[in-house]
């Protein structure tokens, strides 16, 4: 059909914007790459508050009309394209903005403008692979169409690997290949489901399936095969053998957006699939089983995470753990009566919790990173000293732990508090139980790090190194963000 | 008229297979790279040119006919290329290859 | 019908065949051999299932630069890879085997599922092509109906050009890939680097000409460039860019650069974005595909040439 | 008038969170640990003039905080914001020369904005954040030596009450979910629970939580491990103020009212129990502080089952008598607690400076007529009025005697440190607290709207309030022989159970490392990856 | 039994054979060469799935075909991507296997 009849039959007012958010940082990561290493950083720091408003604009546009959807190229869905943001992809939007932006200026003392006699490799992949990565995730929240958020899901890897071994040590080599490996298995069953989707309904738009979609073999094995490989992405336990040493490897500002971000996307995609494309389709066993590998996640990463003995793994370890909680959104969403998904509470909450793990978990690793600077180590054992040589960090480092625990006002409270009423009121108990103890592990590990760092120096330390005071804020500001957004009034 | 460019076609294209069965038989069956190679050459160069020159008749437009010895003359050159190189890679392997 | 059926069958052994032994083979250079000659089978696969420019592309890029890829790594890791002798445990083993074939069998059982007829777009897709004034639904699909896919895919190619650079150690920040054929210094493939590329530029060229109406396209196109200029550069004939190089770094960029300014154009004077006028759909292809060839090429190249490396004489 | 109240009102967790944060100042940091007898002013201004006020609300949905002031919080909030400025005053005085006064300043400015915003917070989220505070600061006070010990209790105590919390936390969300409105108001919580079909489950809950924190046997163990380690001026408030934490919760939860005899009854046995063992434990204590902690048990012990009595029968005044007798008790232990502290730091010559009023205030818990004690005796008096309560109840004040004389002999035969004599900025808080915990009972009787107090005059009522006192004495002077001669329990006595539940739990931690270590080889994870695919699927198939 | 169908059950024998090597051979190079045979096996699903739906004249739908060129050329970067890791690994002395380092997490831990 000809493009402006199909405007008119799909495209929704202000979808523009929609189209920008994506195609901005896709500009900004041609001018970085063309315009080379001098002006990458620049570039990519001037890309960011732009990219912060154009998320802005779409969260007031959907708050205006409830959704905003697109058809690219004017060419309607099953044919063409579509685009489509909800109020979840307006938030996700918006915290990938700000958690992107954040990691951005912390990046600038480390990927700034290459100095005389550094080569500009890690500047130049930096923020390339910054702006991809945002790219993808914009497009991995507002994307409809199961080959397209392939396609994102792809371009989420391949702009997230080299953050993981940008220093080229043997180590962050290995931990970015079986990182890039594993994710890969996990795109291929992904897409192996996309495939069975098309032979059986010959659509790939999730609002299509959505009315087309039967049971039968088709529909489970593609929802089993893209639910599998949709978890290996996001790491959830047991899934997660690549996450640890890849974020704790990567330099601080890169762990930050790997660990705040990247495995949201994955996340969100299955939220998409589940909620919006077969939301008639699960069984309860099936969320259950997903429900299961949740809890596992929660008390299984936590507990290491109480093990280690390096801060940036004890972090990295924790965000296992956080990732469980978004997975029990599906036995909570799950009505068994009508055997439906039902978007309520229990969605609302594992929104919540991405939302604020992202901006904790963000502001944990970037202070981790500068505690590490400011030591020249991150063993917690020799953390005492730190309370005087860096309260500031420690200050970031304490109230994102504030937003994991999930102590009142914090986002992770909202969050926790949702998803433990919706298990309260569906009557299922044991996923309350995992909540609480998760919360009590997590309040153990962090309590840890805390008391270390306010201990005296224990060995004879080292001369500390100095940190810019702007390097220092940052985390404390999405810390900051993270604790008070229970108050913001995020929930309707 | 035809029915003899037929009957051409089909005598030059069993040849042509034919040649590529010696080929392969002697890849299996010769004892060293080179002798292989020879073998395998013979299947590429001769047998591939009776196919096509078989299918010529066949080809309909004159445009066509080019297309398919051009595709002939290009795998001249390669195999006669990797043919040389192989044979290099055996010499400095020494005979036992 | 019949004589077709075995046709097939032994068609789709020998793949089945070829894939077994690339996954079992010893060695990984043999492996990659059968690999190799396992896309070339495939593309036969295609060709029965009148896909004729899926089995150009897998020719082209599954075959061939994956198969040139995969051998230069198989050739540089010979050596450690014989020390691995480490396997998983034999009831692991077992365990995957099951698994796979669990998988196998699924979908296997899924495929004889699938609703006959079968849902097919190629009725909307012949009906829209018009206003796209292509005359390959495959290209109209690519260039129009799906193009923002098309778009991001270049994307994801420069992007992991990127990646690969990234790779290098920062002394070679400074230097060129280097990927020298151990014959370079040989006549006779400075010979083939000499005579094939004019034959390989007309074909390319032929082929993305042609993709608007028949098989092929700028994809196809470009492969066959970037695979003569990968012949250049191995025969020593020519030198790898300085990844740092201006004019690189543009032709990288410009074909995504080109399609993102043409589909944001489509935004104001065709309503949407990527959409392009009626009347002049086809001409704004094309000119979107000659810079779009260029990259591929260059990129494709690049992505096999590898990180680059201190540029000391060899 | 009520906008000024309500200022108070907020300013009581609001003004000492600010200092918190002025902390980051190096400089204000160095200055902070003399200036903590600031950070309660605003409470008692609240106590003082916020009681009854209307209720303020901080924040939009989802998280409307509400902060009020009721009769029981008022009366609480004043004598604990007395106590906390006390002891603030004396711990300016006591960490002198401390490398880590800057962090013990920050943990006590976190513990007294949660522990008094406890007593303003009147919604259930407010009520768990100030909990959790609380908690954090009071844990970070008790390890402050950083001995082992301090750090075996620390870990004790932050575990058990973030246990508390998480079950609280369970109960507030089964009462949320039930609410009709979005608020989240403590009162309508209470008229929700009456009516709930999950009340039991949730009143156990809530009984669980507040009783862990008021150091109910058995969740009691806490309590003596981390009063004994603490120092002195953290004892002090945590046995005194931070206690009641518990009691102000079952107070405010509790239906007030209404006749729930089985509740109340069950209530009011594990109150006597944790009375009569707490007593029995402490009398086996050698170290004063240790004593002085039992007897805090002993004596929420009483509380509560005052509370369980008045519940039992349905009494509307029990709740306020209890805050009452515990408003007295947090005065008494506060003051002892400073006591042991300026015996150490003082000399033995002048020793009867701390043990004469120590003397007096011990026989006041007691009941002696005329001190504070007797009032808040006679406040409960209706609660322990019949047969069986009553016996025990008398029982249990001649224990207390017991164990508090017990107390004093252990207190004279503390060590002391220097031969100084005590500063007057340690010896004038103690004195100050002494003071206030024989008077303030007398003048608060009548505000708290218990009637009058002179009744507490009359004849009977000095007979039946001195007899247990004597009963106490004179078995005091019985034991005195065999009182070193008992054996002596470890302090938290079933707390040392927990050492080898611990161990077992690093074992478990190492073999979990090692799991890791097997799921995170490539082929593990990635089979397990596609196991998880046909498990998903096999799940999906119809039964 | 048409040959599209035969085409279709060789797919799914291709993703179980290639999965079987990406998960049980320890060599990295055999690992991404096992990668490239699933592709291609879910490639060829598309493949079937476009010849089913052959219609108006076409001798397959069009849409799944263009999805495996894209898709093609997506496998290709993550080759030479993982390719060129897997070399740099080599050149740093990472080896060619990933489990001799499996647990680069587990390795600083005190042994408590």
């Amino acid at each position: 059909m000809p493009p402006t009849e199909a405007l008119a039959a799909g495209a929704s007012a202000g979808g523009g914007w929609l189209v920008a958010s994506i195609a901005w940082p896709i500009i900004a990561l041609l001018l970085v790459i063309a315009g080379g290493e001098r002006l990458a950083a620049r570039v990519g720091v001037l890309a960011l508050p732009i990219g912060l408003a154009i998320a802005a604009a779409v969260a007031l546009q959907v708050g205006g009309s409830g959704e905003l959807v697109y058809n690219v190229g004017g060419w309607a869905p099953p044919l063409g394209i579509a685009l489509r943001a909800d109020g979840l992809s307006a938030a996700m939007l918006l915290v990938t903005a700000i958690v992107a932006g954040g990691s951005g200026i912390y990046a600038l003392a480390d990927f700034g403008p290459p100095r005389a006699g550094s080569s500009g490799r890690t500047s130049l992949a930096f923020w390339a692979s910054l702006l991809g990565a945002w790219a993808a995730l914009n497009l991995a929240f507002l994307g409809n169409d199961l080959f397209n958020l392939y396609v994102a899901l792809e371009m989420l890897t391949f702009a997230a690997v080299p953050l993981v071994c940008l220093d080229g040590r043997a180590e962050t080599l290995k931990a970015a290949l079986r990182y890039l490996l594993y994710a890969l298995v996990g795109s291929v069953l992904y897409l192996l489901g996309a495939v069975l989707l098309y032979g059986a309904y010959g659509t790939l738009d999730l609002g299509l399936l959505a009315t087309v979609a039967q049971p039968g073999p088709a529909t489970w094995a593609a929802a089993a095969l893209m639910t599998a490989g949709l978890l290996a992405k996001t790491a959830l336990f047991p899934l997660h053998l690549w996450l640890p040493p890849a974020h704790a490897g990567a330099p601080p500002a890169a762990s930050a957006v790997l660990s705040a971000l990247v495995v949201k996307g994955s996340f969100f995609i299955v939220l998409r699939l589940w909620f919006e494309a077969l939301p008639g389709l699960g069984s309860a066993a099936a969320m259950q089983l997903i429900g299961l590998l949740g809890a596992g996640a929660i008390l299984y990463g936590s507990a290491l995470a109480l093990r280690q003995t390096r801060l940036k793994l004890l972090v990295a370890y924790s965000t296992v753990a956080q990732i469980g909680y978004l997975f029990l959104v599906f036995p909570l969403a799950f009505d068994a009566a009508s055997g439906r998904l039902a978007a309520g509470a229990a969605l609302m909450g594992g929104l919540l919790q991405a939302v604020s793990h992202a901006l904790a978990k963000a502001a944990m690793f970037m202070s981790a990173g500068l505690i590490a600077v400011t030591l020249g180590h991150d063993r917690i054992a020799d953390l005492g000293g730190l309370a005087r040589a860096r309260p500031t960090s420690l200050l970031a480092f304490a109230l994102a732990g504030v937003s994991l625990v999930g102590l009142p006002p914090s986002g992770g409270f909202a969050a926790k508090w949702l998803l433990l009423s919706a298990a309260v009121a569906t009557g299922q108990w044991w996923w309350a139980v995992v909540i609480v103890l998760g919360g009590l592990l997590t309040g153990a590990y962090l309590v840890l790090v805390l008391m270390r760092a306010l201990d005296e120096p224990t060995a004879p330390a080292a001369p500390l190194q100095p940190v810019a005071a702007w390097r220092e804020a940052v985390p404390l500001v999405l810390a900051l963000l993270a604790v008070f957004m229970g108050l913001a009034g995020v929930l309707p | 008229m035809s029915a003899l460019l037929d009957l051409f076609t089909i005598v030059a294209v069993s040849a042509g297979v034919l040649f590529f069965l010696a080929g392969v038989v002697g890849l299996l069956r010769f004892p060293d790279a080179l002798t292989r190679l020879h073998a395998l050459t013979k299947a590429d160069n001769v047998g591939l040119g009776l196919i096509v020159a078989g299918l010529l008749p066949q080809a309909g437009s004159v445009l066509a006919a080019l297309k398919l010895l051009l595709v002939w003359l290009t795998v001249l050159l390669a195999g006669a290329t990797v043919g040389q190189l192989i044979a290099r890679v055996a010499r400095r392997a020494g005979p036992s290859a | 019908m019949s004589f077709e059926l075995n046709y097939e069958l032994l068609v789709g052994l020998l793949v089945l065949t070829t894939a077994a032994w690339s996954v079992a083979a010893r060695d990984s250079y043999s492996a990659t051999v059968g690999f190799v000659s396992y896309g070339l089978l495939l593309a036969i696969v295609w060709m029965q299932l009148q896909a004729v420019d899926v089995a150009l592309t897998e020719v082209a890029i599954g075959s061939g630069l994956t198969g040139l890829l995969l051998l230069g790594a198989a050739a540089r890791l010979r050596a450690t890879e014989r020390r691995i002798v480490a396997r998983p445990s034999i009831a692991l083993r077992t365990l995957a085997a099951l698994a796979c074939a669990g998988i196998s069998v699924a979908l296997a059982a899924t495929v004889l599922s699938l609703p006959q007829p079968a849902p097919s777009l190629a009725a909307e897709a012949l009906a829209a092509l018009p206003a796209t004034g292509l005359g390959n639904p495959v290209n109209g699909v690519l260039m129009a109906f799906r193009a923002f896919d098309t778009l991001l895919e270049k994307v994801v190619l420069v992007l992991s050009l990127v990646g690969v650079w990234s790779l290098a150690p920062d002394l070679g920040w400074a230097g060129r890939p280097r990927l020298l054929h151990p014959f370079a210094d040989d006549g006779v493939l400075k010979f083939l680097a000499r005579t094939l590329p004019p034959l390989g530029l007309l074909l390319g060229l032929h082929l993305m000409w042609n993709g608007a109406d028949e098989p092929g396209g700028a994809f196809q196109g470009a492969t066959v460039l970037a695979a003569m200029w990968l012949l250049v550069l191995m025969a020593g004939l020519g030198e790898a860019p300085q990844v740092r190089a201006r004019w690189l770094r543009v032709a990288a960029v410009a074909g995504p650069a080109t399609f993102l300014a043409v589909g944001l154009a489509g935004m104001g004077i065709a309503g949407a974005f990527l959409a392009y006028p009626e009347s002049h759909a086809k001409a704004l292809i094309l000119f979107v595909e000659v810079p779009m060839m260029l990259t591929i090429a260059l990129v494709l190249a690049l992505l096999v040439a590898g990180p680059p490396e201190r540029t000391e004489g060899p | 008038m009520s906008g000024a109240a309500q200022g108070w009102l907020l300013a009581t967790w609001a003004w000492p969170l600010a200092l918190l944060l002025a902390c980051t100042w190096p400089a204000v940091r160095r200055l902070m640990p003399q200036l903590l007898a600031l950070a309660p002013l605003p409470a008692l201004a609240a106590a003082l003039f916020a009681g009854g006020a209307p209720r303020v609300s901080v924040g939009g949905r989802p998280l409307e905080l509400l902060f009020g002031l009721d009769a029981p919080g008022a009366l609480l909030l004043g004598v604990a914001s007395l106590l906390w400025i006390a002891a603030g005053a004396y711990a300016g005085n006591y960490l002198r020369g401390d490398a880590h006064a800057g962090r013990f300043a920050a943990c006590w400015l976190l513990a007294a904005a949660g522990c008094l915003g406890l007593f303003v917070a009147a919604d259930l989220v407010s009520l768990y954040a100030m909990l959790a505070m609380m908690t954090i600061g009071a844990g970070g006070l008790v390890i402050h030596d950083g001995t082992p010990r301090a750090w075996r209790a620390g870990a004790t105590y932050v575990g058990l009450a973030l246990l508390a919390e998480s079950v609280l936390l369970v109960g507030l969300v089964m009462l949320a979910v039930e609410m009709p409105g979005p608020g989240l108001g403590i009162d309508e919580a209470v008229t929700t629970l009456a009516a709930s079909p999950q009340r039991p489950t949730i009143l156990a809950l809530l009984v669980f939580g507040f009783g862990l924190k008021a150091g109910l046997v058995p969740l009691h163990v806490w309590m003596p491990l981390a009063h004994s380690a603490a120092p002195v001026p953290a004892s002090a408030v945590l046995s005194g103020a931070v206690v009641k934490a518990g009691i102000i919760g079952l107070i405010r939860f509790l239906p007030s009212g209404e006749a729930l005899p089985a509740t109340g009854q069950m209530l009011a046995v594990a109150g006597f129990v944790t009375a009569f063992y707490a007593v029995v434990v402490g009398l086996t204590q050698r170290h004063p502080k240790a004593v002085l902690a039992y007897s805090s048990v002993s004596q929420m012990g009483v509380v509560v089952a005052a509370l369980g009595l008045g519940l039992a029968v349905g009494d509307g005044k029990a709740s306020m008598a209890a805050a009452f007798y515990a408003a007295h008790h947090v005065l008494v232990k506060g003051a002892l607690f400073l006591a042991v502290g300026v015996a150490a730091a003082g000399t033995k010559g002048r020793r009867g400076w701390v043990l004469a009023p120590a003397l007096v205030l011990c026989l006041g818990l007691g009941g002696l007529p005329f001190t504070g004690g007797a009032v808040a005796k006679f406040a409960v008096k209706d609660a322990f009025s019949t047969g069986i309560a009553a016996a025990l109840s008398a029982a249990s004040a001649a224990g207390t005697t017991l164990l508090m004389l017990h107390f004093l002999r252990r207190l004279a035969l503390v060590e002391v440190e220097g031969d100084r004599p005590a500063p007057a900025g340690l010896l004038l808080p103690w004195l100050a607290m002494a003071v206030a915990a024989l008077l303030v009972p007398w003048l608060l009787y009548a505000p708290a709207g218990l009637g009058s107090a002179t009744a507490a005059f009359d004849p009977l009522a000095l007979w039946q309030a001195l007899w247990p006192v004597m009963a106490g004495v004179a078995l005091a002077l019985a034991l005195r022989r065999s009182a070193d001669r008992l054996p002596s329990i470890p302090e938290g006595d079933i707390a040392a159970g927990l050492e080898p539940a611990l161990r077992v739990s690093r074992g478990l931690g190492a073999r979990l490392d090692g799991l890791d270590c097997v799921l995170r080889g490539w082929t593990v994870a990635s089979v397990a990856l596609v196991l998880v695919a046909i498990a998903i699927g096999w799940t999906l198939l119809p039964r | 039994m048409n040959p599209t169908t035969l085409f279709g059950l060789c797919g799914a024998a291709l993703v179980g054979i290639g999965l079987y090597g990406l998960l049980t051979d320890p060599r990295l190079l055999r690992k991404i060469i096992a990668f490239n045979l699933v592709g291609s096996g879910v490639f060829l699903l598309f493949g079937v799935v476009a010849r089913r739906g052959a219609d108006a004249g076409l001798g397959g739908d069009p849409v799944p075909q263009a999805l495996v060129i894209t898709g093609i050329v997506v496998a290709f970067s993550a080759t030479a991507l993982a390719v060129a890791l897997l070399l740099r690994l080599h050149d740093a002395g990472g080896g060619a296997t990933l489990d001799d380092g499996a647990d680069s997490a587990g390795k600083d831990r005190s042994p408590s």
